[in-house]
């Protein structure tokens, strides 16, 4: 379980707690850049991790370091409010005798000018859809109307790191959309590192740029999103639902209107897409269910995208009907195939053979 | 029979007086001390604790007679008090001040810290991950949501002061004007078989009970129903 | 048996360990005495509290409950209260007449409002016409017996307190004070309405015997005899 | 808006509240059977519905009725106590000074003699996942076991109906998977009937059997699941997310090992499946992006099912770029595929002509 | 030095038994109150809640001519209690009791007034949707979770039983054995200037007031410890 030492982490922790039957022993190195996402089962030591990283819990020992400043160290411990980090909690907590904006005062009132704070509350009470809600009294707002207010007022007080435990779970499909595409481009334009905590695959997919995974008390060494959707051991999925992750560059090239290709390395991946060919990288999800193996190039379908494949290896799934396909595209890429048994009979599968996996593909973000 | 003498008048103010000042006073020296015992993680918190709420069990005669010992000419607070030029401390308003102070002082301290203390941990928590450190998260956040706490506190060292006898018997020396308040008068008044006077001085102070009992408790609802919405 | 219970004006605090002693040795009886200003003893009385005997340091009171029908058999003089001034070390009062222009601290006495000797007091101070310009330096005591003890504090410069005080307030001096200049000071014993009428009879036969007689005198209370029997035609009558 | 009165309805409701700028007229009929899902953005009233239910919203109006008793009318006002309900909020509302038996105790001790209190504890803890947190005070749980405490406990307080506000959504996928499958076979096997609130498509197909959503304080009438899922505009997918849910029979047929024959009419969909044939129908969820349309009968592939469909009409989908085609099932069931613009080109789709729809299928319970 | 005598135990103990049962009382008496006062719906409340909350601005002078004038002989109430066959009620532990409660009343309210107005609603909500009715909410939830306003609430009382002075000086006198508790007792021994007594019941009286609050705050740490497991 020991990490490598990692030269590019930003904040760096060990951490140690004994809480009656329950231990907790984690090496934590996270990156100066992105999301990364902790994961693990309820009870598995998440909030009490992130507590601990915020300076809240001194049940936790150990060493937390970030950049330079040593944060905890024996007896050496920096309190929460000098660490300029912002930390969510499971629940909104919200002051009850203030106001809306007066919560969100309280966040922008400490490093900004007044004037400037004042511009800020607006504009991120507009992105985290709270602008009509301002003036409420916090005790008259909906479970989700608070998570958002909360979320508002923790981006307000200017973290250089944000701690975040289950922020969406309150919330509706396209708030948690909006929200999801808020923290990465938080993440990217204003290059504002966090840790996520979620129990929602579909939020990992979604914004994760790293994924640590706790189970009881432990973690596994960081494992890029890819590698951990690719990973089948490490229960980040639900049961059956192993999915191959692609950041991809858009080509400049277009086959057809209302598609966009993306190169994955000599072959191309077509996406449903209008509007301007984006700047960034499209991230794809394609999940293990939804490919379909051929022996040879299929014939004319909806489904767009066909990419010859090379079986690497055929595993049970957690399905005992179900068995999983591992392949590699050409480029190396792994993409994997979930298919009955009686399919791989059909199929006459065996590792090493050349396949085309079929599937569609619809960009995440 | 309504009306007031001049004297019982300037008995009634002194009472008010010294009321009103020993409250003030009192949150004022109170709010960060409950604050610190409730919030702190020094370790004399515990001796400092027990020590404050000492007064709850001495009665007003054990406190009058050692504040009688140590305020006078001889005492060492006298003393001390003298030669900063503060003047007498037993028989004057000074003393009285000293004395409510002294025994109001855990009434003051209990309300508050069952306040403090019921505040949510996680709540604080957020505060301090905000960039609030412990000063502005005790006075922004714990000392706000603890309204109720700081309205009970100056309730109750008011209406004990109000209500304050022993200690004033005991060093107050009943100075018309200076050391006379209400209770003291209306003792007065019983003793010397002048029940009229009596009637008259408390009919005037349950009057004055009434108006203060529902101003607060008007400011109360009117607090709730803004907060919450969701009283009735 | 039960003690027997007295109520007893605060000026017989100072006499009050030799007499009870000196009575149970005679007698066997307990006496249980509570103490307070003469005034406020005889309001109790009237609302009920389940006093045997009633020591006043004035007859008035005694004469109140009497008129009530709250007494029992005759009331007893058996001694008679002296008042005396006492002055600070540091005092340039030698004598009471100069009260009113030297006196600078504090001036404690008994309440005149329900304390006998607080009331005397008054008729000195009324009758040797310093009474106004001793108001602003007044601290009162709720009975002779606390004023003795607000003098402990050393803020009073001067006080009129009941000579039986003179081993307590240990200090200062003492100027004595004329009994010609207030009304006397008859300490009157009376018995209540109580079942233990012979305890109590015996209590107030024994005040008048002469061991009980020679205790008074030791400790500043001036002698049966001293005066007329009846006080009624004084200097300084309010 | 106004549903027509219906005759078995269990739970009649209409709710008028006016909270601020918030106005809330709903108008329930809740059936006998099932679970009922009230669906609706963060802050349409899904909360303050339930607590109305509930009896505990005297902020709002409105005449309530359950079986034959009259809950609220005018004045009359049943008490909470008296409803024989349970009510779980959207925050695991424990008894501090209770440990986590306690807190079960206090519900479970009411309606049974204390031993087959003791048993049932037992049994639901076992279910709840939370036998081993039993003697824990619940100060010391995290943030998912004390939902799942929460929610053990209102079941042991043997309510006729239950009401629940986003129980699952602090949980991990496997606990919330567990849980789905708990309150279907309370929902079966008690016959337990249940309103509950959720923002995740997911739980609504595992469990609904009738969908009412909610926007901005209304309601629609209520529909079955099928129908919700196959309502394109009622905003209960997300984006792209139209699915087909059908609850259909095993047949006693096997065609292959390890596999399950569902009968669909007169045509047939397998599925993955060990152990013995089911005894109830069995849930499938056909995901409009999963489906692949093939102008004739497509060769051997791993998807292993194929059913002839009739295009119905094809419409727009929320991505500008994609088609959404409805078409009918040989037994005049919906199903859907979404497809791009391209697709629609090659393939050359009219409505009325038939083609195969392809798809794998997986039984979501 | 350090021995009590005999006249001076049983003030102490009368005094100790004095402050218990007056607690005891009061809590029995005020939790149901100040219960319906907090979490009730009747219009009435307010009312009551003003008057409960008197005897906190009223001198204990005034309280206590009062009661003299109600209990003695020739009070009603003292009326009544003799038509009984109770016996008189002034000037005995009887009257004292009666006082004190009167007198310590507001002081128990307060705080738990205080508490349970603090109690969240939805958590009464949720016992209610278990199918706890009011009596039960209020007995299994309500009182369970205000631990520390019941602590403070009987604190006060009995700290304000053992400091009252002036209820007692009006309508106990000074019997011994009967009323006099040790307020009175030291007053009495600062008056016979008696300051080696007065010094001996004050340090009994600390000592004793020691005892309680360090035994009260090792209580609640422990509670706390259990509870919240996060106490430092
Ligand atoms: N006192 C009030 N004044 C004004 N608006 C209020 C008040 N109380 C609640 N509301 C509003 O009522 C609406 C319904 O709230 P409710 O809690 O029922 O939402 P919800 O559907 O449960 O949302 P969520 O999914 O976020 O929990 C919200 O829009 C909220 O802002
Ligand atoms: N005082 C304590 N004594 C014993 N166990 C404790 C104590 N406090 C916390 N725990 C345990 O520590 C573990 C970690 O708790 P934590 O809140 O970090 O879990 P989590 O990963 O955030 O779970 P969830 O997803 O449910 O929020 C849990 O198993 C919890 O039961
Ligand atoms: O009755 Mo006294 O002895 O003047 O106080
Ligand atoms: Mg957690
Ligand atoms: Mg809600």
């Amino acid at each position: 379980m020991q990490n490598p030492p990692d030269n590019d982490a930003l904040l760096r922790a060990r951490l140690q707690a004994s809480l009656g039957a329950f231990q907790l022993d984690l090496n934590l190195q996270l990156p100066a850049r992105g999301i990364s996402v902790l994961f693990g089962a309820s009870g598995a030591g998440k909030s009490l991790a992130l507590r601990a990283l915020a300076g809240l819990e001194p049940r936790v020992s150990g060493d937390v370091q970030f950049a330079d400043e040593v944060w905890q160290r024996g007896r050496h411990w920096v309190p929460a409010h000098r660490r300029r980090i912002a930390w969510l909690c499971q629940r909104a907590q919200l002051f009850d005798h203030l106001d809306v904006s007066g919560n969100l005062r309280f966040a922008a009132g400490r490093h900004a000018a007044s004037d400037s704070g004042e511009v800020d509350i607006g504009r991120y009470a507009e992105v985290c859809g709270i602008s009509h809600l301002l003036s409420r009294r916090v005790g008259r707002l909906s479970g989700g109307e608070a998570q958002r207010v909360a979320l508002c007022r923790a981006l307000l007080s200017r973290p250089r790191y944000l701690l975040l435990d289950e922020p969406l779970s309150a919330l509706d499909s396209a708030a948690r959309l909006a929200l999801c595409q808020l923290l990465r481009r938080l993440a990217s334009d204003e290059a504002l590192p966090m840790l996520l905590v979620t129990h929602s695959l579909d939020e990992v997919e979604r914004v994760a740029d790293q994924v640590i995974v706790l189970t009881a008390g432990r973690n596994q060494p960081r494992l890029s999103l890819a590698e951990a959707m690719a990973a089948p051991d490490i229960g980040l999925q639900a049961p059956g639902e192993l999915a191959a992750v692609f950041d991809l560059e858009a080509s400049a090239q277009q086959d057809e209107p209302d598609l966009l290709r993306l190169q994955i390395g000599q072959d191309a991946i077509h996406i449903p897409w209008r509007g301007p060919r984006p700047d960034r990288a499209v991230r794809l999800r394609i999940a293990a269910r939804d490919v379909t193996l051929w022996p040879q190039l299929p014939p004319l379908s909806s489904a767009q995208n066909c990419l010859p494949l090379q079986v690497e290896r055929i595993v049970d799934g957690t399905n005992p009907a179900m068995r999983l396909v591992i392949g590699r595209c050409r480029d190396g890429r792994r993409l994997f195939a979930r298919i009955t048994r009686a399919a791989e009979r059909q199929l006459q599968l065996t590792a090493g053979q050349s396949v085309f996996a079929q599937f569609k593909a619809v960009a995440l973000l | 029979m309504i009306g007031l003498s001049p004297a019982e008048w300037s008995a009634l103010k002194l009472t008010l007086w010294l009321a009103l000042s020993t409250t003030g006073l009192l949150l004022l020296l109170c709010i960060p001390l409950a604050g610190w015992l409730a919030l702190g993680r020094s370790r004399v918190r515990a001796m400092v604790e027990v020590l404050v709420a000492l007064p709850l069990v001495l009665p007003p005669t054990v406190l009058g007679f050692y504040l009688l010992l140590l305020l006078g000419p001889r005492g060492p607070v006298g003393q001390a008090a003298a030669a900063l030029g503060l003047g007498p401390l037993v028989f004057s308003f000074k003393g009285l001040l000293i004395g409510s102070m002294l025994y109001s002082l855990p009434f003051a301290v209990q309300p508050l810290l069952d306040g403090f203390r019921s505040m949510r941990r996680e709540l604080l928590d957020t505060a301090a991950s905000l960039g609030a450190g412990p000063i502005e998260r005790f006075f922004r956040v714990v000392l706000p949501l603890s309204r109720p706490a700081v309205l009970s506190a100056a309730l109750l060292s008011f209406a004990h002061t109000l209500g304050e006898f022993g200690v004033v018997l005991m060093i107050g020396g009943n100075i018309a004007g200076e050391t006379r308040v209400m209770s003291i008068a209306i003792y007065d008044a019983v003793e010397a078989f002048d029940f009229a006077e009596a009637h008259r001085l408390s009919a005037w102070l349950l009057g004055l009970a009434m108006v203060c009992l529902l101003a607060i408790q008007t400011l109360r609802r009117r607090q709730q129903a803004r907060d919450g919405g969701t009283d009735q | 048996a039960e003690p027997l219970r007295v109520a007893a004006a605060s000026d017989l605090r100072s006499v009050w360990l030799a007499l009870s002693t000196e009575f149970k040795r005679h007698t066997e009886i307990e006496v249980s005495p509570s103490f307070a200003a003469s005034g406020k003893l005889s309001q109790q009385i009237e609302q009920g509290a389940p006093f045997d005997v009633f020591l006043s340091a004035d007859q008035d009171f005694v004469e109140r409950l009497q008129a009530q029908g709250l007494t029992q058999g005759t009331p007893v003089q058996y001694t008679r209260g002296q008042l005396g001034l006492w002055v600070r070390e540091d005092s340039r009062i030698e004598h009471l007449h100069q009260l009113g222009e030297r006196l600078q601290g504090k001036l404690v006495m008994a309440n005149p409002r329900h304390a006998p000797y607080g009331m005397r007091a008054e008729e000195v101070l009324r009758g040797s016409g310093q009474w106004e310009q001793c108001q602003s330096h007044l601290v009162l005591g709720e009975n002779v017996a606390q004023a003795a003890q607000l003098v402990i504090s050393g803020e009073a410069e001067a006080a009129l307190l009941a000579t039986s005080y003179k081993d307590e307030v240990a200090g200062g001096r003492w100027l004595t004070i004329d009994p010609g200049l207030h009304r006397p000071l008859w300490q009157v014993g009376v018995m209540l309405h109580t079942e233990r009428r012979d305890a109590a009879q015996q209590w107030l036969d024994f005040l008048l015997s002469e061991p009980a007689q020679v205790i008074f005198r030791q400790r500043g209370f001036l002698p049966l005899d001293s005066a007329p029997s009846r006080p009624d035609q004084v200097a300084g009558q309010p």
